[in-house]
């Protein structure tokens, strides 16, 4: 039993990948000698060398591109995005062929690649720095698109993620870089596309995903001291998502409300609360609520904090299924 | 290779004359080159027979798309010599990545013609394997599959092996940001790459004038690796160029550019109507450069034409031609449940629930 | 009165909005000489020149951002994407600047551009030339997204849109360009986020848009025939949605379908599902029922039509909606 | 430019080689074109005011950082001569489109410091008017600014402005598909745009030669406009360029290609840590290359420096700087409700009423 950060985590799980197959490289913006601008690739160039872990020119959409041609040439890229908003320079390369390579080829060439993306608010950047790209690679076919909660999840994720033949878009909630946990490491990598009760209840069902989690069970912290039980669900994957999983709670609890930071017009939200109320139309005692940001451009980090999903605002959509 | 991919040493200003002084001024092999490279006559008759081939190819898609069995066709005529003479002059254990235009590569590559033509009748949206062609599938966004052979042949220098990579694209693609991430790329990384431009002169409706700004092959310079203009009409100077600028990339020598000059002889596509935007008169001049009679030309100045050569040729263009029309015509509609099956090597559970639901309904229907 | 075709509707709001301001300017590949290769552009340059109506080299990103300069100089610049998925290159452009320049001018510099794009299937074309991009933008805070579905609105949409100070996604149904209608014209510029009911009907509610209106009419029709009285809801904007208009069909007819060829994951009929039924949970007499794409890449085009929303499937959407 | 946007008439290859025969093999602007230049005591004595002020505002910026007052910093330290060399060779009429690093550009334009560091310390994504100063915002997105120079050009050739737009980047951006379509454009639309590379040999932790194949000033050869080095630490050398390419462009001759090379003498950002990726030693070399300390030299060999000027600049910048200070720290955090104020110019109905509940919420929260 070992205390890491979710940062080391994901930097372990790479390190393990590396080491337990030599076909994996890691690539994009100051991984290398710099270790990524959040660390998590850092040491590995040190450890696994300069031809398996380097540094690009600052091109994401080749960064894809080039993942996709290593992928096809039998190698398991693991190319990063620095940040969220500059995922989209590669979003032709992702979305026409990263995803559709597969099918294009009638199955014959697997596109084995992930494309780590820290993504989420919250930690007081500037702008372009803070966005949740979520639904862009959810919407598109032929992506798995899956986000940790925990830095147990980030390494049994991260790994199952690099051992699928899929490509993977691997968001990484960054502002819980810094969350510690105790965990068991080397641990079995994770089934990627299986929700998780972080939290049983009784009263309604919290819906989170990545950075919304932790804040999902603070509230529910905060609601038992107040007679009030919530269960919270990690979804882990957003594409495809484990619907079973939040069914079944919801059936239980006969309430939903669903978190998010991105906003809430297209959101994560919108599809579990329009599959939630078709299925369990009967059964649901309230509408499904939905906490997510405004439908304005990521907003000024002075003022972050009012626009992004915190226990209050959780709570109170709470408040309104149970009172509906 | 000690430490990075790719090692960029022996930086390249003397070998960029290698290759700028095989050609002359129009970017015609010099004889002295000719006679250097030491194609034979068999070989060049070997190209001449793929050209006339390929040539009776592309009408056939052309007949078939205008008698509704096709739903598109995109015809190469003018790029024959390109294609013909790029495909041939790899080496069998080279890649080639190939831009939808690239049929006539496709052909030489030994993939079946009629099997492609399904992609242009709607059945499927790719035919062969590309493992076992070394050629990459078609790719429709333009210029997006450069970056592509650039990494794949970043992989290939990874493996330490002697793999040269071929990218075709036209001068439009020139143009996209992707063609100049993958040509910086493949400088940084010293990537073993043949980026091949099929300057046809067109875009569709947009004449070169408009589309590039300066000069193609003198952008490699400034990624500091060489570029040629050669003509692209003339097979033996596209051959010869391609196979030294492989062999190069091969050797750990780093990427080159090779511009091929052509012309788009046909429309865009057979959804195109080019009177829109040129004339008659526009195409007349390249008519007089007709790629497969120049060879015949070259051929008969070595003394290595004969009529024998031009029959066999037609009548192996018209046989292929027919086998091309059979296969297309009568390749079964897949069931739509295969487009389920190829999304994923891996495919999660809720999208099998999803092709069950699919075909669920579907059954029900054809029943009702 | 005369009949037009959605392809030459828009071609005269072209002509009419070159023609009312000197500031309009059209640009993009082939739509010069061409006259596009849907010739909504045919015969601008001829009339207005090359210096208002002109091609650009094969690069979208820089189509978006020359837009966005252009703009800011004054002009109203009207960039056309030859295809949904060539509008994917430029897709950073279009998120992290053009959505985002009016705020981060604080309000100085407007954003007074339109992008035109021919989106949708069921024309029997190869691979990228059938897509459906509404989602990427749609939930792009700062964009304003609308895709008409008749010849007379696709002339007062685009007309207003041109007019609208702020960045506009004009989605065009290719699949339509061909649909005629007697119109008069010119025509006052519609008001553009206000939906229309296409089809008055009382049992349900089809909600629809761009390509897909005249399919659901097609299904009203036959609905009609079998005593069934459906009423349809031609949405016209997507972003933002006149959820009003949609609210008070549903308050009448308690059931609803939402009709896109985009897959149903993440589609619009998502956030659509979830507004009715969060907004109207005691009204609803069933789930709102969602017809859409699969969770697939756009399938070749002699089994597009299996995947494709048709008066079939919608019908039996309205009876899954009808016998719940 | 009867027809289309833009002529391409007179070619390049005289007039690139004006701007390249303006400069010596270092990038040190010659003796002879110093003469013809004419640069006069005063303003080269102008340019070294701006960049002791520019310096001292840099280092508060650090402070303000450091002490918790700014979320970010990033120093522009090496960077005083090819920003304020730039921005002053500008005509007041001329447009200037900055990357984020382009501070002391902001500052010679006459916008107030203090406001731009609100974006520093999270208050809004934005201080000034574009319009007001001709200054486009700062663009965080690397290399999305570029083509944005181009389209405004464009624009200015359309109306008939004599006006040329500068645009700023780091060599980082010069790697992206944005720098090089933007490049393209500007070639084929003959955009008045002056291309300003602040190659501070850094990308984050990337050095140049990982992030660029070959040199980026040859680039512009590629496509058909003239491209230069210059010696991004002399202030003379840069200006004088600059103001000779912007001439050029507003005379209608087309856009250039300026690289001036310095270096980066600070973190990328106060996010940053050089030390895991560069030593004292590789910084060493450019302290001696001081652009200020340079520029005093230059003034010394003219017999026009005093300390007075030193003292003087030096007072003026501590005194902006302490109003810089006052001026972010005493800042009121705007209404929450200002961020839905600002997406549109028209906005829709559904934003409105999103805002009302937003505000009612907070303000319920409030009362609470
Ligand atoms: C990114 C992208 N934008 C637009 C198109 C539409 N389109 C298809 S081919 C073409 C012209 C390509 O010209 P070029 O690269 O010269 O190749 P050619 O067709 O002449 O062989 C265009 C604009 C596309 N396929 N991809
Ligand atoms: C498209 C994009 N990718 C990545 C980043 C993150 N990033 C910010 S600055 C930077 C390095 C830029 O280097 P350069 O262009 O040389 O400018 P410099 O910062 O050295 O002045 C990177 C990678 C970004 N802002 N935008
Ligand atoms: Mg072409
Ligand atoms: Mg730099």
């Amino acid at each position: 039993m070992t205390t890491v950060t979710m940062g080391k985590a994901l930097n372990l799980a790479l390190h393990d990948s590396l080491e337990r197959d030599d076909r994996v490289l890691i690539f994009g913006e100051d991984v290398g000698k710099l270790g990524g601008v959040f660390r998590v690739t850092d040491g590995l160039q040190d450890e696994f060398g300069q031809r398996r872990v380097f540094d690009t020119p600052l091109a994401e959409a080749t960064i894809a591109a080039a993942a996709l041609g290593l992928a096809m040439k039998g190698f398991r890229p693991v190319a990063e995005m620095q940040f969220d908003a500059f995922s989209y320079p590669s979003f032709q390369q992702v979305t026409s062929n990263i995803a559709k390579y597969h099918t294009r080829t009638l199955g014959a060439v697997n596109m084995q690649l992930v494309i780590r993306i820290p993504y989420g608010g919250n930690i007081g950047a500037i702008e372009q720095h803070s966005e949740s790209p979520e639904t862009y690679y959810a919407h598109t076919a032929g992506l798995k698109v899956v986000t940790p909660a925990t830095p147990a999840d980030a390494y049994a994720m991260l790994c199952a993620a690099i051992a699928d033949p899929d490509p993977v878009i691997f968001l990484e909630p960054k502002a819980r870089y810094w969350m510690r946990q105790d965990v068991d490491l080397p641990m079995a990598p994770a089934e990627l596309h299986r929700a998780r009760v972080a939290r049983e209840g009784a009263d309604a069902t919290i819906v989170a995903y990545g950075p919304t989690v932790q804040t999902a069970l603070a509230a529910a912290e905060t609601a038992q001291g107040e007679g009030i039980s919530l269960e919270v669900i990690d979804l882990r994957s957003l594409s495809p998502l484990d619907m079973d999983t939040i069914a079944a709670s919801v059936r239980k609890t006969k309430r939903a409300v669903v978190v998010h930071e991105a906003p809430v017009f297209m959101g994560m939200g919108a599809e579990i609360a329009a599959r939630l109320m078709h299925d369990l139309f009967d059964v649901l005692a309230a509408p499904v609520e939905r906490v997510g940001n405004a439908t304005v451009p990521y907003p000024p980090s002075r003022v972050e904090k009012l626009f992004l999903p915190d226990a209050d605002r959780i709570l109170e959509a709470v408040d309104r299924t149970r009172e509906y | 290779m000690a430490d990075a991919i790719g090692t960029r040493a022996g930086r390249e200003t003397e070998r960029q004359h290698s290759l700028a002084a095989m050609l002359d001024e129009n970017g015609v092999l010099t004889a002295e080159a000719e006679r250097a490279a030491g194609v034979s006559n068999e070989q060049l008759r070997e190209l001449y027979r793929m050209m006339v081939i390929c040539r009776r190819l592309d009408q056939e898609g052309l007949n078939l798309q205008r008698q509704g069995e096709l739903g598109l066709w995109g015809p190469y005529a003018g790029h024959e010599a390109a294609q013909v003479g790029a495909a041939l002059a790899m080496a069998p254990t080279d890649w080639i990545f190939p831009y939808y235009r690239d049929f006539a590569m496709a052909v030489c590559r030994g993939i079946d013609p009629g099997g492609i033509l399904g992609v242009f009748r709607g059945l499927a949206h790719g035919s062969w394997n590309p493992y076992e062609h070394r050629f990459a599938p078609f790719i429709i966004p333009v210029g997006t599959q450069i970056p592509h052979a650039v990494g794949f042949a970043m992989g290939c220098a990874l493996d330490n092996e002697e793999t040269s990579v071929l990218v075709g694209f036209g001068e439009g693609a020139t143009s996209t940001g992707d063609w100049h991430e993958a040509m910086n790329f493949a400088s940084v990384f010293h990537a073993p790459v043949v980026f091949l431009c099929e300057n046809n002169q067109w875009a569709i409706s947009v004449p070169m004038r408009q589309q590039v700004g300066g000069r193609i092959a003198d952008r490699a310079a400034g990624y500091g690796f060489p570029g040629v203009r050669v003509d692209g009409t003339d097979v033996l100077s596209v051959y010869t160029i391609v196979r030294e600028a492989a062999n190069r990339a091969r050797r750990g020598e780093g990427p080159a550019l090779i511009e091929a000059l052509s012309y788009r002889m046909q429309p865009h596509t057979t959804s195109d109507d080019p009177t829109r935007y040129r004339t008659d008169a526009d195409v007349e001049p390249w008519r007089q450069r007709d790629p497969i009679t120049r060879c015949a030309e070259r051929l008969r100045a070595r003394d290595a034409y004969d009529d024998d050569l031009a029959r066999a040729a037609t009548e192996e263009g018209d046989e292929r031609a027919a086998a091309m029309r059979r296969a297309v015509t009568s390749a079964p509609v897949p069931h739509p449940g295969v487009v389920f099956d190829l999304v994923y090597a891996n495919p999660p559970e809720a999208l099998l629930r999803e092709k069950a639901e699919f075909v669920a309904a579907l059954e029900t229907e054809g029943d009702a």
